[in-house]
Formats: C-alpha cells, structure tokens, sequence
C-alpha cells in the first residue's frame, strides 16, 4: 500500500512538472465534442439528441490517447524494470499507473462534461448521469487501456495497433455509458445501467491489473 | 490422462499423429459435406415465410457456431501455453486465428447477404450482426499484435495474454449487444431464430455443424504441421524429415 | 428430384437464388483457400527449410575455412 | 572515505548453473557456470552483441526464454523470490530516471521501495560522486555522466549485498572511476558481491574474476 501511494506520487509529480502533456486529452475531448455541432446540426434538440454518444466516444478517444504518454517512457527508461526489481509486483505497478492516469486524465473529463453536456443542450438531470457514468466508467477504461498498452509498448508502431486492440473493448463501456445518459434524458429508469458500469469497473479492478503485468513482463523482456 | 496430455505436448509426436490422423478425417469431412449439401439444397423444404433463402442457413449458421468455438479454443490454448509453458499450445493458439477470422468474416458476409431478402437492406445493427463484427474485430486485434512481435515466443504469451482478455470480454460485449439492441430497436428481428425447426431441417444443419468442425480439425492439424516444422527446424527429426522429402 | 420440380427451379430458388447462390460461392472459396494454403504450407516449409539448412551448411563451411 | 556502513551476511551466495537465454531458436551465449560468495567480484567480458546485457538482465529475472538455473543462497529465483530481490541492485544502460524529477525526487523514490527514506545517505552518496551541488536539479538537465553519477549514487542509497552493473564506468570521468573503483572496493570488504561488464579492462578491483562470453 505505502508502495502504491509513492508510485502514484511519483506520477503526479512527473506529469504536474509539464501541464501541456495533461491538458492534451482534455484539449481533445473539448475540441471533439465541439466538432459535432459544426457537423452535424446545431440544432438544440438534435443535439441533445446524439449528445451521450458524442461525449462517450470522444472521452474514449481521449484515454485512449493518454496512455502512451503514460506507460511509454516508464517503459523505456528503464524504471519500470526497476520497480520490478525492487520487489513490487507488476499488478501494483499497473494498478498505480492506471489510478493515476484516471487522476490526470479521468477525472478532468469527469468535471468537464457537464460544460460540454451543456454545450449540446443536454438537460440537467442527464448532464448529472453522465457526470457519475463517467465517473463509473472512465476507470475501467484506463484499466484495460493498461493491458492494451502494456502489450503494445515494446513495438516499433504500437499507436495504431493499441487503438485496435483495445477499442473492441471498450464497447460494453460505451454502450451501458452512452444509454444511461440518453434513458437520463427521456426520463426514464438509468439505475441499470449504472449499476453494470460499477460492475464492469469491480470485475476489470480484479483482473486488468494481473493481465497487465503478464503484458509488462513480456514486453520488458 | 498425464502422461497423454504431455504427450500431446511434444510437436514430434502431434506431427506424426496429424499426419496419420488427416486422411481419415479428410474423407470424414467430404462425405459429410456432402451429405449436409444435398439435404440442404435439394431435399430439404423452403421456409414458409423466408422461402428458399433459408437455405443459407445451413452454411451460416455453422459458421457464426465456429468462429464463436474457435476463439474459446484460442484463448484456452493460450492459457495452457502460458501457465504450463507448452510450445504445442502455443501453436494451436496461433494456428487457430486464421480459420477462426475467416469463419468470423463468412459468418458476417453470409448473414448479410441473407439480410437483404429478409430484411430488404445488407446491413441491420442486429445484436447477432453486432457481435459477430466485434469478434472480427478481435480476431484482428490477435493476428495483428502477434504478426507485431519479432520475437516468436514473446508473440505467443502477448497474443495468449490478448486471447484470454478477450475472451472474458465475449460474454459481456454479447450482453452489452444484445440490451443495446433490445432498447434501440425492439424484438422485431427474431426471424432468424425459429422456436421450433422441423426435422427435414434440423437434419441438414446438424451434418453441416458437423462438417464444419472436421474442417476445422483437418485444417488446423495442416497448419500446426507447417508451424511445427518451422518452430522446430533445429530438431534432429525435422532435420530427416526434410532430407528425406527432397529424394 | 427433391424438394424442387426441375433443374431450372433449382438453380431459381424462388427468385432467390441469387441470394442463396453467393451465399455459398462466397463460402466455398473462403473455406477452399483456407483450406490450400493450410495444406500448402507444410509442403512450403519443408522447401523453405532445405534452403535454410543448406545456407547453414554452406556458412559454417566458409566459417571452417576462415579459421583454418 | 567510508561510505558503505553496513556488514553483509557471509553466508551470501549467488550460483548460476548452466544458464543460458534463447533468442529466436539459438542460445545467446554458451551455458555459463560461475558462483559469488561473499566478498567476491566478477567482470563478465565478451565482444559487442556477446551477450553481455543479456546475461546480466537474466541474472535479475528480467528475462523470460533462459534455459539452466539461477540459485540465491541455495534457493532457485523464482519471481516471487522476495528475498533475492531485497538484496539486488541492477543498474543497466537504461537508467530509470525520471527527467522531470530532481534527482533527490528520484534517489528517494527508489530508496522508499525497499528502504525507509534516509536524506542523510542521500546526501553522502551525492557527495560521493561529487553532485551534491546538483542537489535541487532536475535530471533533465544533467549530461549524460552526471546522470551516470545519479544512478550509481543508488549503490549507497540502497545498500543492498548483490551489485549488478552494467557498464557502470561509461560516460564517467577519470575522478568518478576512481570513485566508483573505491566503492567497489569498499563493497567488497564488507561482504558484499559485485558483477559488471565493462569494455575497458577493469584495474583496482581486488580479486576481479573473469567469465569471457561466447
């Protein structure tokens, strides 16, 4: 435990030194989001209309777009080797990194959402569901984005090949996301949905973690 | 059990066993296609309502079953590969994407093409349709990260690691399709699903499941048998085996 | 013959056999490629190897000379 | 100067049997045999692409395709093995600085995983290799023997028994390989054990054995 807080500490500290490298994905997801009025219709009821899906698959392509920054430099000078060797074990290291990238990338897109919501009209009462969707489901996307990254970093061209791999799962994600902001704002019951999000989260919290570090290992060797 | 299991380990002996097994289950695989075709084609009756388009049934639905089959294979093998360290494993594993990929793309094309009678379009978002483009998906995701890799051994345990992944992720994308699909589109799409098949039909789908899968077997025990040399080539019995093969 | 009446019903099938017909073309030549080069590949590998072994014999020769 | 302060067991004993690392179907090197007991040292020698790294980085379990055994105190090294682990040091080509720490940052990150935090130590270590001035730095800003200087300062920070290091003289001055040479020496004294590679022949080690990789 004393080791997790450090290497989360760590973290914070390395990616605080330049704000540009985390501001990026949340640049991204703004910018996105915004892509979709100018494209499609600036139409408020339209809006609010495509506005769980948009704001779902833009916060997927921004985590998506966090990770290489996060595990990539780690693994290539030679400290991730290092902590091994110190006597943590992978799925701590995992765990730790994928907590933080939540911390610096997660969790402003958690904030951020309800400007974005209101950007594309979406009422109150689903800006809030999508808020705590994101809160539930970003989580799990850094988790497996951890397994995704960690079997791609060694590669010459991981980028393209991790969008692969990882987006397929993804889906259960954006799926129960995306449908409990739109049952959220044509009034009907979201519980469900949520509750498969906290489901989802607890189940990749068990497992991503040890898939992982088997990916570390085999890419450090 | 053991010792067969270690046994089935060894690529020498699955090499040789493969070779002797094939024939026999080539000729298997033949008549029993078919058998499966004429039933399906000629003898067995139109659907009432879909008429004779049902008859793409008798291919597709046996190769949505094996692309579904195969990727468990996958993943299972995979998993032996690593926990048990098993070359053999590990070849299957690889062995297996390829057919399962283009089981997985036949499936969808098939479904497709039989949508448009049914349907009056090629592409619904049906639950089924969704899935299986998903499965795709990681079919490719799989062949793509072990084609990566330089190292073949370090292909093998990250491709494994992505097999199990995205094996326990199957049950819950079909879930997740599936609900999606319910909430979008309503249960209007159940043509596919008959509650009760009549046995002039039942008939022909089962050989063909059946077929399919002895192909499955022949063809994945020629792959296995061209990867076995490959892997193997510093071992003294590959060495003969292609000397005496030139004479 | 079967369930059809003539030949020319057959290869019809209801004003569907266009649909049916692509079906199972599509099917046979994805599983008849498979199939071939699943078959070729042990064949391709035995001539790949007697090359590869000949140019490791062919090394090590040059090798044995290079240290006499 | 002293700076190693603490007595190692002499019980201390690495054994390497037959071990070799499978790269693509061949063995990198021939089977290697050695073993290091308490106090002693060994320079593993051998041509560029020998297998030098390699056999280091296998020696610490961070390579999967090795074939023969590697024993800690006559207990084989599985991953798990704690023990092994408490008493390593690895320091190979790739650093595992972080540039965006101060060097401080980084000496007590990687002392706090194994070790309770000691400023004091960091500080002699630093003035050891003579960066103590550098104290506050960030290491991106340091070239490439001062950061050198940073990651052998762990050898103090960390007294661990077993040193692994990998061309731990590269990038040093005439001044730092003294030092370094002294606090090997020193290391060696008190019970510890070294292995390192090194290009340049290694004179001021007592006792340096040699194991030439082919």
């Amino acid at each position: 435990m004393k080791n997790f807080n450090r290497i989360v500490t760590r973290e914070l500290s390395v990616v605080f030194r330049s704000q540009s490298e985390f501001v990026y994905p949340l640049a991204f997801f703004i910018m996105v989001t915004s892509m979709f009025p100018l494209a499609v219709t600036p139409e408020p009821a339209q809006l609010a209309f495509i506005a769980p899906g948009v704001i779902w698959v833009a916060a997927l392509l921004s985590l998506l777009l966090s990770l290489n920054a996060f595990y990539q430099s780690d693994f290539q000078d030679g400290s991730l080797e290092q902590m091994l060797l110190a006597g943590v074990s992978g799925s701590l290291i995992i765990l730790a990194k994928a907590f933080a990238n939540w911390i610096v990338t997660g969790l402003p897109l958690v904030l951020i959402a309800p400007i974005i919501g209101v950007l594309l009209n979406l009422e109150l009462q689903a800006n809030m569901i999508a808020m705590l969707a994101l809160l539930i489901g970003t989580p799990s996307l850094c988790l497996i984005g951890a397994i995704g990254i960690n079997l791609t970093v060694g590669l010459r061209n991981g980028g393209v090949l991790l969008t692969l791999l990882v987006l397929p799962l993804f889906i259960p994600i954006l799926i129960f996301g995306a449908s409990a902001v739109e049952a959220a704002s044509i009034g009907k019951n979201y519980s469900g949905q949520l509750a498969i999000l906290a489901a989802i989260l607890i189940l990749s919290l068990m497992l991503a973690p040890f898939a992982a570090a088997a990916a570390m290992k085999i890419s450090i060797d | 059990m053991w010792n067969w299991f270690f046994q089935l380990a060894s690529p020498k002996w699955f090499y040789t066993i493969a070779r002797k097994v094939t024939p026999w289950l080539s000729v298997l695989m033949y008549s029993l296609m078919l058998a499966g075709l004429v039933l399906g084609l000629i003898f067995s009756p139109a659907d009432y309502q879909q008429g004779n388009t049902v008859r793409i049934m008798y291919i597709h639905i046996p190769a949505a079953y094996m692309s579904m089959m195969i990727y468990v294979i996958m993943a299972v093998a995979g998993a032996i590969g690593l926990v048990w360290r098993m070359k053999m494993a590990h070849i299957v594993s690889v062995s297996c994407a390829s057919i399962g990929a283009m089981f997985t793309a036949l499936a969808l094309l098939t479904g497709a093409i039989w949508g448009k009678p049914t349907w009056g379009t090629y592409w619904v978002w049906d639950a089924r349709l969704t899935s299986e483009l998903i499965l795709l998906f990681l079919y490719l995701g799989f062949m793509a990260l072990h084609s990566a890799y330089d190292d073949k051994k370090a292909a093998d345990k990250a491709s494994a690691v992505l097999a199990l992944v995205g094996v326990v992720n199957i049950p819950i994308i079909h879930f997740s399709v599936e609900w999606w699909n319910t909430l979008h589109q309503g249960a209007t799409l159940s043509k596919l699903e008959k509650p009760s098949m009549d046995t002039s039909m039942l008939w022909p789908l089962l050989i063909m499941i059946v077929a399919f899968k002895l192909y499955f077997v022949v063809t994945l025990f020629h792959k296995i048998r061209g990867e076995i040399l490959l892997r193997e080539k510093q071992a003294s019995w590959v060495k003969k085996l292609v000397a005496d093969s030139k004479q | 013959m079967g369930y059809f009446d003539s030949f020319n019903d057959f290869i019809h099938m209801g004003g569907h056999g266009f649909y049916v017909w692509l079906c199972y073309a599509i099917v046979f030549i994805g599983m008849v490629s498979q199939f071939v080069l699943a078959k070729l590949s042990a064949k391709k590998n035995i001539k790949l190897l007697s090359q590869y072994y000949r140019r490791a014999a062919a090394r090590k020769k040059s090798q044995a000379n290079n240290d006499s | 100067m002293e700076l190693i302060s603490s007595e190692f067991n002499s019980d201390n004993l690495i054994e390497i049997t037959n071990l070799t690392v499978i790269r693509s179907d061949f063995p990198v090197f021939s089977p290697v045999n050695f073993s290091l007991g308490a106090g002693q040292a060994m320079q593993i020698r051998g041509t560029n692409g020998a297998g030098k790294t390699t056999l280091l980085r296998a020696i610490c379990g961070l390579c999967h395709s090795l074939e023969g055994e590697i024993s800690w105190n006559d207990e084989v090294i599985t991953p798990a093995h704690q023990n092994f682990y408490q008493s390593l040091l690895y320091i190979g080509h790739a650093l595992g600085l972080k540039p965006k720490l101060t060097i401080e940052q980084n000496l007590s990150f990687f002392q706090q995983l194994r070790f309770e935090l000691d400023s004091q130590l960091i500080q002699e270590a630093m003035q050891a290799f003579g960066i103590a001035e550098l104290y506050d730095e960030y290491v991106a800003k340091l070239s490439a023997g001062q950061k050198r200087r940073v990651s052998l300062c762990r050898i103090i920070t960390e007294p661990v028994p077993l040193w692994i290091l990998d061309e731990p003289l590269v990038a040093l001055d005439v001044d730092g390989q003294q030092w370094m040479l002294d606090i090997c020496n020193q290391h060696l004294e008190r019970g510890g054990i070294l292995l390192i590679t090194s290009h340049q022949p290694i004179n001021g080690i007592h006792n340096l054995r040699e194991l030439t990789l082919s």
